[in-house]
C-alpha cells in the first residue's frame, strides 16, 4: 500500500500572508503548517475546553467499561444499585460533557482561525466555560454520591437532588453563553470584512451546529427550570408527558448538533489529511440547511408510542417533514468521501474503483479516525436510526437493547471517533506537542471502530429479542412473573461485554498518548511532523 | 473562481468551465449504492418483523 | 454586498448566506411543528371516562 | 478547500454521479416518506396515541373494580382477569409490578387502559418484542388484538428505579 505522506504541508495552500483579519497586534500566531491566523484567546479557550473534554470522555469511558462489563450476562460485574448509578453517569459524561467541551472548542476554532477573527469577547468566554465546569463537576459529585439515581432523561416525577437539575441548567447556560460568543464572533467577521465571499463550509458547518445548539438549549431550560422548581417544591406538578416532549427537545436536538458538528468535522479532515476540495459548496451548504430547517423535528422519534400525541403528529415530525434531514445526510455521505476520492485520484491513484482508497493514508489516525467514523455512522447509526426511528416501526424497538445499539453507532462510532480523529490535528497545531507512541496513535481509530461496531452489533441483536435497554438482570430473576428469552439472547450479550471492553482499549489508546502529548510531549517548533 | 490546477485532465477543465460540479468519483457512487442496498433491505426487514406481531392500534 | 456589475447572486445562495435568518428557521419550524403542536395536542387531552 | 471562503455565486446544480446520487437518494426519501401514512391505513400495527387523562387513585379503583367482575383465577399471587371479547381491559403499573394478569382469547379485539400510579413504566410483551409508554396521569388505550396463542411474559422497559429489572407480568392468550 502506498502511503500518502500526509504533509499537511502541499496539501494546503498557501494562505495570502496579507490577511490579517481583525485582531490587534500581538493577541494571534500565524500557524506554521496551515498558515492560519489563530488567535490567542481562542486557542486559550480551545486548550482549556479540550482537556475538560478528554477527562469527562475517561469518566465516561470508565462506567462504559463497567457497564459493558455488568450487561455481559456471565460478567454480571456491578449491583445493581451501581449499575443504575453508572448508567446515568455514564450518559451523561459521553453525550453531553464530553462532546459539549468539544463542540465549544471546535466552535471557537472555526470563528476564529477559519473567519480570521478575533473571538467576539473573552469575558463572556470565561463565563460560559465556567458556568459548564461548575455544572458538569457539581453534576458527577451528585450522581456519585447517589443522589441523582435518574439515568439521563430523568423523566419526571422520578426524583433526582435539586442539584443535579441545577448542574444541567448550569452546563446548559455556560453552553449557550459559549455559542453566542461564537455567533457574535461570526458577526464581527463579517462586520469586518475579516473574510471576503461566504463564510468556508467548515465555518457553515459549526453555524449548522450553532443554530441547532440554540434550539436545543432554549428547550432545555423549557424544561429544566421548571423542574428544577419542582425538585425544590416550589411549584408541584410537572406533567410527565410534555416534559418527554420538551426534554427530548434537549435530549434528541443535542445529538443533531453533534451530527452537524462531526460532519463539518469529517469536511475539515478530508482537507488536513488528503487535500480534499468541497466538491460543490451548493449542494453540501443545501444540505446543512436541510439540517438546519428540519432534523431537529426528529426528536419526536421519541415518542412513537407514547400515549397522547397523535398518529398525525408522530409522521410528520418523524419524517423531518418528509425525509429531508435524511437527504442531507445521504448528500454528505456521499460528498464528503467523494471530494476524497477526487483528491486522491488527482494526486495519481486512479487504478480502478477502489485504487484511491487503497492508496489513502490508512496509517494517519487523522484520515482513519475520519473515515471510519464515516462508515458507520453511514452503514450502521444511520441506517438502524431511520429504520428504528419509523412510527409503527418503533413499537419492535422502543427502549429495548436495539436503541443504544443504533446511537453508539452514531454518536461513538461516529461523532466522538470523528473528534478523536481531529485530535491528532488539535495536539499538534493548537497545544504544539507531538504525539508520543505513535504507533498506538495509529492503531487505535481501528481498536476504537472494532470494539465499538461489536458492541453495537450486540446491542442491536440482543434488542431485537425484546432485551430491554437499562435492565440491571436480563432474566429478571427473583421477579413474581419470570421471563425467559431465547438463548442466544446470551451470546450477543457477550458480544455486547466484549466490544464495550475493546472499545475501552481504544478509548485508552486515544486518552494515555493525548494525555501525555499535551503535558509532556515535545513542542512542535515549526510545521507539525506528517502522520 | 480561479484555480491553477498541476494535473490537466479533461474533466478537471471542464468543471472549471462550469463552475463547480463536474467530477468523476465512481468508487464513491458505488459505496453509496451499497449502503442504499443495505438500507431497503433492512427497512423491509424491519417492516416484515412488525408485521408478525400482535395487532394494535 | 455585491458590486453594481456582478450577476446576481442566487436567492438560495443569499439564504445560506444569511445567517439570522437562518438562525430565525432553525428555531422557528421545531418550535412549531415538534413542540407547539405537540404540547397543543397534550393540552387537549380529553379526561378518561372509564367505562 | 473546506476551510476557504468561496467566491461569491458557488451555487450550481449538482452533476455526474453527484446528481444520480442525490435523484436516488430523493427517490428513497420518497419512498420512506410513503411508508407510514400507507401503513397507517393499510397495516395492522400502529402506535396512534390514544390517551386519556386520568387521576391515578381514580384508574387504580378502576382496574380493581375490573379485577372484582372478571377473575378467572389466580397465580403467582396476582389475580388473572378475563374482559369479555371486545371488552375494555385494564392494566396498572407501579413500582414494581403489573397488575393484574390478563388473560385474552386469541384473535378478538380489546382495548387495552394502561396507566401508572407513581412514575413512568414501559410496557413490552415478550417474546414478540412489542413496546409502549406508560405514563402516571394518562390512560393509554391500545386496541390490541392477540393473534397467537400462550404466555407472554410483560416486562417493564423504562427505567423506575432499583427494583426496575423485577418489574414484570403476564398476558395469557388462549385460544
Amino acid at each position: 500500500m502506498t502511503t500518502l505522506d500526509p504533509t499537511v504541508e502541499g496539501a494546503l495552500p498557501e494562505t495570502e500572508a496579507a490577511g490579517r483579519g481583525n485582531h490587534p497586534p500581538g493577541t494571534f500566531r500565524v500557524c506554521a503548517t496551515t498558515g492560519l491566523t489563530v488567535d490567542l484567546a481562542a486557542e486559550k479557550f480551545i486548550k482549556i475546553n479540550a482537556v475538560f473534554a478528554v477527562v469527562f470522555l475517561l469518566l465516561g469511558g470508565i462506567a462504559a467499561l463497567l457497564l459493558a462489563l455488568t450487561r455481559w450476562s456471565a460478567v454480571h460485574l456491578l449491583n445493581a444499585e451501581w449499575y443504575y448509578r453508572m448508567t446515568t453517569f455514564h450518559g451523561l459524561n459521553m453525550l453531553i460533557l464530553w462532546i459539549l467541551f468539544m463542540e465549544i472548542g471546535i466552535l471557537y476554532f472555526a470563528a476564529t482561525a477559519l473567519l480570521k477573527s478575533r473571538l467576539a469577547s473573552v469575558k463572556a468566554g470565561w463565563a460560559g466555560f465556567a458556568c459548564m465546569a461548575v455544572g458538569a463537576i457539581m453534576l458527577d459529585a451528585v450522581i456519585l454520591a447517589g443522589k441523582a439515581d435518574v439515568m439521563m432523561t430523568s423523566y419526571v416525577p422520578l426524583r433526582a437532588h435539586p442539584t443535579f437539575y441545577l448542574a444541567i441548567i448550569l452546563v446548559a447556560v455556560g453552553t449557550l453563553i459559549g455559542v453566542i460568543n461564537f455567533l457574535a464572533t461570526v458577526y464581527i467577521a463579517k462586520r469586518d470584512k475579516t473574510y471576503s465571499g461566504s463564510v468556508p463550509l467548515v465555518v457553515f458547518g459549526a453555524i449548522t451546529a450553532a443554530i441547532i445548539a440554540v434550539s436545543t438549549l432554549l428547550h432545555g431550560a423549557g424544561i429544566m427550570i421548571p423542574t428544577f422548581l419542582w425538585s425544590i417544591d416550589v411549584i408541584d406538578h410537572v406533567d410527565p408527558a410534555a416534559y418527554r416532549l420538551v426534554w427530548w427537545g434537549l435530549g434528541h436536538q443535542s445529538q443533531q448538533v453533534n451530527v452537524a458538528a462531526m460532519v463539518s468535522v469529517w469536511y475539515l479532515l478530508g482537507t488536513l489529511t488528503v487535500g480534499a476540495k468541497v466538491l460543490n459548496q451548493g449542494v453540501s451548504r443545501t444540505a446543512f440547511l436541510l439540517y438546519i430547517l428540519f432534523i431537529n423535528l426528529a426528536s419526536a422519534h421519541h415518542l412513537l408510542v407514547d400515549p397522547g400525541v397523535s398518529a398525525g403528529w408522530k409522521i410528520w415530525n418523524t419524517s423531518y417533514a418528509m425525509y429531508l434531514a435524511v437527504l442531507a445526510s445521504m448528500i454528505h455521505g456521499y460528498t464528503v468521501p467523494a471530494a476524497v476520492e477526487v483528491a486522491l485520484r488527482k494526486q495519481g491513484h486512479t487504478k480502478g474503483l477502489f485504487g484511491w482508497l487503497g492508496a489513502a493514508p490508512w496509517k494517519n489516525p487523522g484520515f482513519s479516525g475520519f473515515f471510519l467514523s464515516l462508515l458507520i455512522f453511514g452503514f450502521i447509526g444511520g441506517i438502524t436510526g431511520v429504520t428504528l426511528g419509523t412510527e409503527q416501526i418503533n413499537i419492535i424497538a422502543h427502549n429495548t437493547l436495539r436503541i443504544p445499539g443504533h446511537f453508539h453507532a452514531t454518536v461513538v462510532g461516529g461523532t466522538s471517533l470523528a473528534f478523536m480523529a481531529l485530535a491528532y490535528y488539535v495536539v499538534p497545531l493548537i497545544f504544539r506537542r507531538e504525539f508520543p507512541l505513535r504507533w498506538m496513535c495509529r492503531a487505535q481509530p481501528y481498536v476504537f471502530a472494532a470494539g465499538i461496531v461489536l458492541m453495537s452489533l450486540g446491542m442491536s441483536f440482543a434488542g431485537s429479542y425484546g432485551v430491554s435497554r437499562r435492565s440491571w438482570d436480563v432474566e429478571a430473576s427473583g421477579a413474581l412473573h419470570p421471563v425467559s428469552y431465547d438463548p442466544s439472547v446470551h451470546v450477543w450479550l457477550g458480544v455486547l461485554g466484549i466490544g464495550g471492553s475493546l472499545a475501552f482499549v481504544g478509548l485508552l489508546m486515544f486518552v494515555v498518548p493525548t494525555v501525555l502529548a499535551v503535558f509532556f510531549g515535545k513542542r512542535v517548533e515549526a510545521k507539525m511532523p506528517a502522520w | 473562481m480561479t484555480k491553477e490546477e498541476k494535473s490537466g485532465d479533461l474533466i478537471e477543465k471542464e468543471s472549471e468551465h462550469r463552475g463547480d460540479g463536474l467530477h468523476h468519483a465512481p468508487g464513491t457512487f458505488t459505496l453509496t449504492l451499497i449502503l442504499l442496498v443495505s438500507f431497503v433491505v433492512y427497512y423491509f426487514a424491519n417492516w416484515k418483523a412488525l408485521a408478525d406481531v400482535w395487532h394494535v392500534r | 454586498m455585491s458590486e453594481s456589475n456582478d450577476p446576481p447572486v442566487h436567492w438560495l445562495e443569499r439564504m445560506l448566506d444569511n445567517t439570522w435568518l437562518l438562525l430565525a428557521l432553525g428555531v422557528l419550524i421545531p418550535a412549531i411543528s415538534y413542540t407547539l403542536w405537540g404540547l397543543l395536542e397534550l393540552a387537549n387531552l380529553k379526561a378518561a371516562t372509564l367505562p | 478547500m473546506s476551510i476557504e471562503s468561496p467566491a461569491k455565486n458557488w451555487l450550481h446544480a449538482p452533476t455526474g454521479t453527484e446528481r444520480a446520487w442525490i435523484g436516488l437518494a430523493l427517490l428513497w426519501c420518497i419512498v420512506l416518506t410513503l411508508a407510514m401514512p400507507y401503513w397507517h391505513f393499510k397495516g395492522k400495527q400502529n402506535s396512534t396515541g390514544e390517551a386519556y387523562t386520568v387521576e391515578p387513585t381514580r384508574f387504580a379503583d378502576r382496574v380493581q373494580q375490573f379485577v372484582d367482575s372478571n377473575k378467572v383465577g389466580e397465580v403467582n399471587g396476582t389475580p388473572i382477569a378475563e374482559p369479555p371479547p371486545g371488552g375494555d381491559a385494564y392494566l396498572q403499573a407501579q413500582m414494581w409490578r403489573f397488575y393484574p394478569v390478563l388473560q385474552f382469547k386469541k384473535g378478538q379485539t380489546y382495548r387495552l387502559h394502561i396507566s401508572s400510579l407513581d412514575i413512568q413504566h414501559g410496557f413490552a410483551v415478550l417474546p414478540i418484542n412489542m413496546n409502549f409508554q406508560v405514563l402516571p396521569g394518562y390512560d393509554h388505550v391500545l386496541t390490541i388484538t392477540p393473534t397467537m396463542a400462550g404466555e407472554f411474559p410483560i416486562l417493564c422497559n423504562e427505567f423506575c428505579g432499583i427494583g426496575h429489572h423485577q418489574m414484570t407480568g403476564r398476558i395469557i392468550v388462549t385460544e
